[in-house]
């Protein structure tokens, strides 16, 4: 297929061609192309279907601005929906498909929502479809859902990758149009470092659009030429194909770098866009202007389009969207349009002029006082119909027209900071405000200043001034200078079926309907007629909407109200965002020191917040995990049992006030705990709830090492700090974290001692009498190695906790795997130890769930009434207190089948199931292999006096309902022989 | 001697090397740290030991300094002790030793693990891994800093050439990281 | 004017001509029975649920905007009702039940969809305090079911579970859980309470309360003074501002919680899905945008805006649950202020200045809540006693001890 | 947002955790006559203010300081940060 659309000149590469296919059709283009240009080349206006009558579109712009031209690029799990095709690069074997149409674009089936239109009047679903009740869900919803969207989601994965990265610069450059690389001269000569970001894939804005000249050279050469020397800049950095998303506080920008949208297919390991976390001192907005169009009857045809996207696709795209081509303006703008479009060689119907005071023109008839009233075309415009000045009527031919109604400043960036922009009554349009972000300046177009002479010297006075730069600013080239020349026109008076919002579908007569019903803030109009709700953001048609609704109301526009805006400044992939943190690297991964080994074991693993932990060890011929635990729990209290609990946080605190800051975080007492011994320590938040438990061990008289639970140690290190810094300044206390500086393992059963005997070394006595329960010292095992070795049980068994520099661990544990085989060591996971102290009635993370005071666990009277510490005094409010307050007990089924699960909650054995007869609720349960039945732990109202009770246990979440004897919490050993041993 | 054998961080008996086009990624498993913390009312006395041990000046906000035995600023009074491990395993005694009541000692030496990064492009990788300002990084400055969520230390040994501590537990995670800009900067 | 498909098939054949405004736009009389600071989805419903149910016509209710701007204008429209506490799960399931004839009792489509909500879980410890929920729900007559890694991705195949960092080990639902189009519950109560003949007043701003030996007689407003009988304030992130005009200090900071919606889109979700390993949670609007959010910026804030690192921590979330959301565009993002109470749980409550009460407290829980939050207070305003779904929400429970801790974190509201 | 870090200069806040209204620096006595009534004020009640806020910072992901921060909750401009060692110090804790 031939491009018979394609014009002379222009800066596309004409030496070589690159064919794309669009809706299954082949064509071809240039490198230099969008999608959008080379449709038109090819004679292809028609490009998608509008969301809610599904009316034919074609493009309306030529930027990012795009309400219309969207489509889905790409296929397979590469599909991208929605996709500006004004901003596409054509790449080799780029593949596109319309949306949001069925059958095929040229027949849609749901264009029959057009005919309804006059019932799908903005809002009318809140009227309607409410009876019958169910229909709601059952039947309407269903189809509405059906119909609403515009392109779809592959549903698969997304295979490319995305990265985030941090930029830091002098000043932040945000557009290279006249503006914006005037002022990257101005700054980047003087050696300041410099970021100069542009959405587009060309840097020069308007000026590639344009036909006039800079200096003694075209626009567009000036800027190629500008550009060549800041890129020889080592201060300044050029970031094309790369988007300013957003402002936010203290300097922060966003900006999204597409990488690889622009090529067929990336290396391995090279990401699509890159998030660049940008921090600059100061920002200068030179993000240009937006021309908008204007509201007449059909004003949404394909063909019809902003006349400044025409004067680009002929002037840097080179191609039309029609060999004859009209005009409707309300400024001179228009006729610029006009005479370039002619020069290509275009015929132009006519210039209709709203103005009765038009400029006249030789080359082409220029209608004065003239307005559009109506168009014709079905899939593409054929002719439109023009009101004369003397009122007749004239019926035009043409396959394009340029609509011209003058331009809005890019104000987005400067209302981030939820400021808002100021009326402009010559450009009648906002500009930014004064309440800018902190450190932003804008210059040119986006600050009102239309004319390329206004833009260039505003550009270089912001950058000075921004930098605070001495001396002579650059030679300005000589540039066009023309003032705004317009005559404020939004829409056709009497129009109805005009639209504003033309994807969205929202036209002036939703606009009077909202105002008619009371919808007349700008935010209700929005939100009842969804008028700026499109992936456009209303950038074409927010303001159109906004003057209608002033008109009606009979207020200024400024009284009526402003339009502002949020991030992002156009829309940006959730990939982007996310970057790398995605599948296995989500979070960062922590092995303990066995890990490598249990991997070799064949253990299972569990992830235990970061960590990932061995769960258990599964033997050959085991084939289900409960084998595996109850062995695991079987060998280790019948001999000795090994499992590595590195994951405890573990806190270094030292300092002669040592002794006195524990005191302070934990409720019960440490002041007089003797060197060489380790106790038992609960820490209350200062509500008076349980936050953390561990132990804490005096190593010498100014230095304990304090333990957490894994789920808590960063928490309870912030914390410990802020006792430190914030509450007790002058302490004399040091604390920094161990946690991952030693290996440690828990060594437990009877044979624990005997097993250790065998590795410490023989100068260090570890009997019963020279190092007993709750001993804990510095050793040295095999022969040197300096090691920690702390007496203290979680299992309940006799049992240590050793303790080597992690790069050890790993041989350690295989030594203790090889000498133990005589005692038949065993390793052990998480599960087992789980069971073990559920067996013993030791809370844990169940159970320390954060609205559990020291009394619900059983611990009230830890909490030391004779000193002070963190939450003492809150744990004694009346609430905290009542008599029949939450005890933690232990649970055993009546008839020993029954199964105990966690979550279930208690009831009293007879009486109503329900919330006012509630009990209490299990925090933990387990099968016993010691008490060979299943067993848990719960919270029962007033439970220290229920002993013996017998209760229900319920759970209409998995049906369970049983009966279970209250009992001790201590299953196994209560008086706690054998790990006194 | 103890008979117990050492694996590195990433879990090998020697230290993993990747290299990307020209920038270098080394586990350095052979150094030995430990943690200075001054006392109250000690923080003079407790530098001027410091300073004495590594042989010049303790080092300001963000800087380090010393060789072989070297220390970075960390804290307020606080300062990570490095050396080689061969000649230092037993750093945090050596230190106490030195420095006594004055601070509080701590061994550090496995809770790190440490690359370096050597190479071209080696800013380029840097950019995309953390929020530093690297291309304004001097020799001897040492900065904490997120890299993939995890609480980093950036030295500058000289212009494009670092070192990365990490928690050790997360060597994988960190190296994984690390090697992964580096492929996305080619 | 009652809505009907009747009358938008009457109204399309004559022109639209008949539409009259949803609301009247009146001047303050000079006094009233009851006055309710706040044009909320909350103070809304309170008025129409106080002239409905408890035949109170001289009611206002003043906002200093427009009705319907604050967190009801700026949610992600979910509704559940499953909590875990006895405080809360009967308050919510109220409000659930209320969400259920809301269309039949304000004649106003606001679109509650029951498409369902779906909590994953990543661990067994998070199994069992999900277990532990669901009975407490079904135990205070809602509804809650158990599913297992394998149902939830015979439900959800586009998840995540077979290169997941914490793999979904299962699920608690609630199928009655849904969405609802936010602003059409602003909208529909606001017509309803004027069709009561409640006066609604926007843009008219409260600058101080007229009290007098500790009883309140009225508010000055930007638009003058207006007496009131009792005072009811529901102005949820502006708590702290407004109360504060009253000498009072709330157990109450305020926070932004940052929103999010993509592009349109064909439908892939069926209901809402919230993530267990990290800070995401998602549904689809009718419209085909994806509208998702996470966690709290964190930091005490008025402005309603926040900052990358949560866009990016959430979209991060987003992409370790559903991998085929990466090409989905992020549309547009903005920020609500949260009245963020020291334990998660909101308060609905006398003051110690007699004839002023408060409603607040609502964290990010406000939006589910609105019918039974405005039926409670109204219920309170008209009897002066606590609605029984809602006796817990006491303001002083904090200094009794009774807080209704949801998460268990305690007195730091930026965790709940 | 950027923390201007009294020792090491600008640092971007995600490097931080936020604890709240720097006022959870003043513990009351446990021993005072008014004890109960004093930390239920302390621990919950908040002025919440629209405007200048001094607010806890801990910078964990750096030097591990807290720090009072001083910051404007209309418009998040800091205006002054301090090591919150320093303030307590000054509002008179010890030991």
């Amino acid at each position: 297929m031939t491009q018979v659309n394609r014009l002379s000149g222009g800066l596309i590469d004409r030496n070589s061609t690159l064919n794309f296919r669009f809706d299954n059709r082949n064509y071809t283009a240039h490198p230099g192309d969008t999608l959008a240009s080379a449709l038109l080349a090819n004679d292809v206006r028609l490009i998608g279907r509008s969301f809610k009558y599904h009316r034919p579109r074609g493009v309306l712009t030529a930027g990012s601005e795009e309400p219309n031209g969207i489509v889905e690029l790409r296929a397979g799990n590469r599909k991208e929906p929605n996709t500006r095709a004004t901003t596409a690069e054509v790449y080799e074997g780029l593949d596109a498909q319309s949306q949001n149409r069925w059958p095929s674009l040229k027949f849609d089936a749901l264009a029959i929502n057009d005919r309804f239109s006059n019932f799908l009047t903005a809002g009318f679903y809140y009227k309607t479809f409410m009876w019958p009740a169910v229909f709601w869900e059952k039947l309407y919803e269903p189809i509405i859902r059906k119909a609403a969207g515009l392109g779809s989601l592959s549903m698969e994965d997304d295979p490319d990758e995305y990265d985030k990265g941090f930029l830091h610069c002098d000043l932040l450059i945000i557009g290279a149009g006249p503006a914006g690389l005037m002022a990257a001269l101005t700054a980047g000569r003087t050696g300041s470092d410099v970021i100069l970001a542009d959405e587009d894939f060309a840097l020069g804005g308007r000026l590639n659009s344009e036909s006039f000249s800079l200096g003694d050279d075209s626009a567009s050469d000036w800027a190629a030429a500008t550009v060549a020397e800041l890129s020889a800049l080592p201060n300044v950095r050029l970031m094309p194909r790369t988007t300013v998303i957003g402002a936010f506080d203290h300097g922060i920008y966003g900006a999204v770098e597409r990488t690889g949208d622009h090529v067929a297919t990336l290396p391995v390991g090279k990401p699509r866009q890159i998030l660049w976390r940008t921090y600059t001192k100061r920002a200068l907005l030179c993000a240009g202007a937006t021309e908008r169009p204007i509201a007449f009857e059909n004003n949404d045809r394909p063909g019809i389009m902003l006349a400044s996207a025409m004067r680009t696709y002929a002037n840097r795209f080179a191609t039309t969207a029609a060999q004859r081509v009209a005009i409707f303006t309300n400024n001179d703008d228009g006729h610029r349009t006009a005479s370039d479009l002619r020069a290509k060689g275009v015929k132009i119907a006519a210039v209709i002029d709203v103005r009765d005071d038009a400029p006249i023109n030789y080359e082409f008839e220029v209608l004065k006082g003239a307005q559009v009233v109506d168009t014709k075309g079905r899939l593409g415009l054929t002719f439109v119909e023009v009101a004369l000045a003397d009122g007749s009527r004239r019926i035009l031919e043409c396959g394009a027209l340029g609509v011209s109604g003058g331009w809005n400043p890019n104000v987005h960036l400067t209302c981030h900071h939820r400021g808002r922009p100021v009326w402009n009554d010559d450009l009648a349009a906002f500009a930014p405000g004064d309440d800018l972000p902190p450190g932003m300046t804008v210059a040119g177009a986006a600050n009102g200043t239309l004319s390329t002479h206004g833009a260039l010297q505003s550009g270089a006075e912001s950058a000075a001034i921004a930098l605070d730069l001495k001396g002579a600013l650059p030679d300005l080239p000589k540039a066009e200078d023309a003032p705004i020349n317009q005559t404020p026109f939004w829409y056709l008076k009497g129009c109805a079926r005009a639209w504003l919002d033309q994807q969205n579908d929202v036209t002036v007569k939703d606009v009077k309907l909202s105002h008619q019903e009371g919808f007349r803030s700008v935010e209700h109009l929005k939100r009842y007629t969804t008028l700026g709700m499109a992936t456009d953001q209303g950038k074409t048609s927010n303001m159109a909407g906004l003057a209608i609704m002033a008109e009606l109301a009979g207020k200024s526009i400024p009284e009526t109200g402003t339009t502002i805006f949020r991030p992002p400044y156009t829309p940006v992939p959730i990939g982007t965002f996310a970057g790398r943190m995605k599948g296995q690297d989500f979070h960062p991964t922590r092995l303990t020191p066995s890990h490598y080994w249990a991997k070799e074991r064949g253990a299972v693993f569990v992830e235990v917040g970061n960590w990932l932990r061995a769960q258990w060890f599964p033997l050959p011929g085991e084939t289900h995990w409960r084998e595996s635990v109850d062995r695991e729990v079987r060998q280790t209290r019948a001999s000795v049992g090994v499992c590595d609990c590195t994951t405890l946080g573990k806190i270094d605190v030292q300092g002669t006030d040592a002794a006195a800051f524990l005191n302070k975080v934990y409720c019960n007492g440490f002041a007089k705990l003797a060197i060489g011994k380790t106790r038992y320590g609960l820490m209350l938040r200062e509500d008076g709830m349980a936050m953390d438990d561990g132990t804490a061990a005096r190593l010498a008289e100014d230095h304990f090492v304090v333990t957490t639970t894994t789920a808590n140690a960063v928490n309870v290190y912030r914390h410990m700090e802020f006792v430190r810094q914030c509450l007790f300044p002058d302490m004399d206390v040091q604390l920094i974290s161990t946690t991952e500086a030693w290996a440690q393992y828990a060594v437990a059963g009877p044979n624990s001692r005997k097993l250790l005997q065998k590795i410490v070394d023989p100068e260090f006595d570890i009997s019963n009498d020279a190092f007993p329960f709750m001993g804990c010292g510095s050793i040295t095992v095999c022969g040197g190695l300096r090691a920690r070795l702390f007496r203290i049980s979680f299992s309940g068994e006799l049992a240590f906790e050793i303790a080597v520099p992690s790069r050890y661990g790993d041989a350690l544990m295989r030594r203790l795997m090889q000498d133990g085989e005589e005692f038949d060591v065993v390793p052990y996971g998480t599960e087992a130890l789980g069971v073990m102290r559920i067996e013993k009635g030791h809370a844990a993370g169940n159970e320390l769930n954060g609205t559990t005071s020291a009394l619900n666990l059983g611990m009230g009277r830890m909490v030391s009434k004779k000193k002070d510490s963190i939450g003492s005094t809150l744990s004694e409010r009346e609430g905290l207190n009542e008599p029949d307050a939450l005890m933690m007990v232990g649970i055993k089924p009546v008839n020993a089948d029954d199964k105990i699960t966690a979550g279930a909650h208690l009831m009293d054995a007879s009486g109503p199931v329900d919330a006012k007869h509630d009990q209490g609720y299990v925090t933990s349960a387990a099968f016993s292999p010691s008490l060979d039945c299943h067993i848990g732990l719960a919270f029962l109202k007033n439970g220290g006096a229920r002993q013996g009770e017998r209760m229900r246990l319920v759970s209409p979440l998995t049906d369970v309902n049983v009966e279970v004897e209250i009992v001790s919490a201590h299953f196994v050993d209560p008086e706690g022989e054998r790990l006194r041993a | 001697m103890h008979d117990l054998a050492a694996i590195t961080a990433l879990g090998g008996s020697e230290p993993r090397v990747d290299t990307v086009a020209d920038v270098t990624c080394a586990e350095v498993p052979g150094v030995a740290l430990a943690s200075v913390a001054a006392r109250s009312g000690q923080e003079a006395k407790a530098q001027k030991a410091l300073a004495k041990l590594i042989g010049v000046k303790t080092p300001d906000i963000g800087r380090f300094a010393g060789d072989p035995v070297s220390a970075f600023w960390t804290g307020p009074d606080q300062w990570m002790v490095e050396a080689p491990f061969d000649s230092h395993e037993g750093l945090a005694q050596q230190v106490k030793d030195a420095i006594g009541d004055a601070a509080s000692v701590t061994e550090q030496t496995d809770a790190w693990t440490r690359f370096d990064l050597n190479g071209g492009r080696v800013l380029a990788v840097l950019e995309l891994l953390c929020p530093l300002d690297v291309r304004k990084m001097a020799e001897g400055d040492a900065a904490r800093a997120a890299i993939h969520h995890l609480g980093c230390f950036v030295l500058c040994r000289s212009p494009g050439s670092f070192s990365v501590y990490g928690p050790r537990s997360s060597a994988g995670s960190l190296h994984h990281a690390i090697v992964t800009a580096m492929k996305s900067t080619l | 004017m009652r809505y009907s498909g009747f009358q938008v098939i009457k109204q399309a054949l004559t022109g639209h001509k008949g539409w009259t405004p949803a609301w009247r736009d009146p001047e303050p009389k000079a006094h009233y029975d009851i006055v309710i600071i706040g044009g909320g989805g909350h103070g809304l419903a309170t008025a129409h649920y106080l002239a409905k149910v408890y035949g109170h016509r001289k009611v206002a209710v003043i906002e200093k905007g427009w009705i319907g701007g604050g967190n009801v204008g700026r949610n992600t429209t979910i509704v559940r009702s499953n909590y875990l506490l006895d405080g809360n799960e009967p308050f919510y399931e109220f409000s659930l039940k209320l969400w259920e004839g809301l269309e039949q009792d304000l004649n106003y489509n606001a679109m509650v969809s029951q498409r369902g909500i779906l909590n994953l879980f990543h661990s067994d410890g998070q199994r069992d305090a999900y277990t532990r929920r669901g009975n407490a729900m079904i135990l205070n007559g809602a509804d809650a079911e158990l599913l297992d890694a394998d149902q939830v991705r015979k439900e959800h195949p586009y998840l995540n579970f077979d290169n997941a960092r914490f793999p979904i080990k299962g699920g608690l639902a609630q199928r009655r859980g849904g969405t609802v189009r936010h602003d059409a519950v602003a909208w529909g109560y606001a017509r309803s309470a004027d069709g009561y003949g409640v006066d609604i007043i926007q843009n008219c701003e409260v600058t101080g309360f007229r009290i007098e030996d500790g009883k309140c007689l009225g508010v000055e407003t930007s638009k003058g003074f207006i007496g009131a009988g009792k005072i009811g304030c529901a102005v949820a992130g502006n708590s702290g501002r407004v109360v504060g005009m009253a000498g009072m200090r709330l157990p109450i900071e305020s926070h932004v919680l940052q929103a999010f919606v993509s592009e349109g889109l064909k439908p892939v979700l069926p209901g809402v899905i919230t993530f267990g390993a990290g800070h995401f949670y998602v549904s689809q609007s009718d419209k085909g945008g994806l509208v998702f959010g996470g966690d709290l910026d964190g930091y005490n804030t008025y402005a309603q805006r926040g900052n990358l690192p949560v866009v990016e921590d959430v979209c991060e979330g987003g992409m370790a649950l559903m991998p085929m959301i990466g090409r989905a565009r992020l549309l547009r993002m903005w920020g609500g202020v949260m009245d963020m109470s020291m334990d998660g749980s909101p308060i609905i409550d006398r003051t110690p200045v007699e004839g002023l009460y408060f409603n607040g407290g609502w964290c990010y829980g406000g939006f589910k809540a609105t019918p039974a939050s405005g039926y409670c207070f109204a219920h309170l305003l008209a009897q002066d006693e606590p609605h029984p779904t809602a006796t817990a929400y006491r303001l002083d429970r904090f200094r009794t001890g009774r807080m209704i801790d949801e998460k268990g974190v305690g007195n730091q509201p930026n965790l709940h | 947002m950027i923390i201007p870090h009294p020792l090491l200069g600008p640092r971007d806040s995600s490097e931080f955790v936020y604890l709240g209204d720097a006022s959870l620096i003043d513990r009351p006595d446990w021993q005072a006559e008014d004890a109960a009534e004093a930390f239920h004020e302390y621990a919950y009640l908040r002025d919440n203010p629209a405007g200048e806020h001094r607010e806890l910072w801990y910078h964990e992901g750096g030097d591990r300081s807290w720090l009072v921060v001083t910051r404007n909750t209309m418009t998040h401009e800091i205006s002054k940060v301090e090591l919150a060692r320093d303030v307590a110090r000054a509002q008179g804790r010890s030991k």
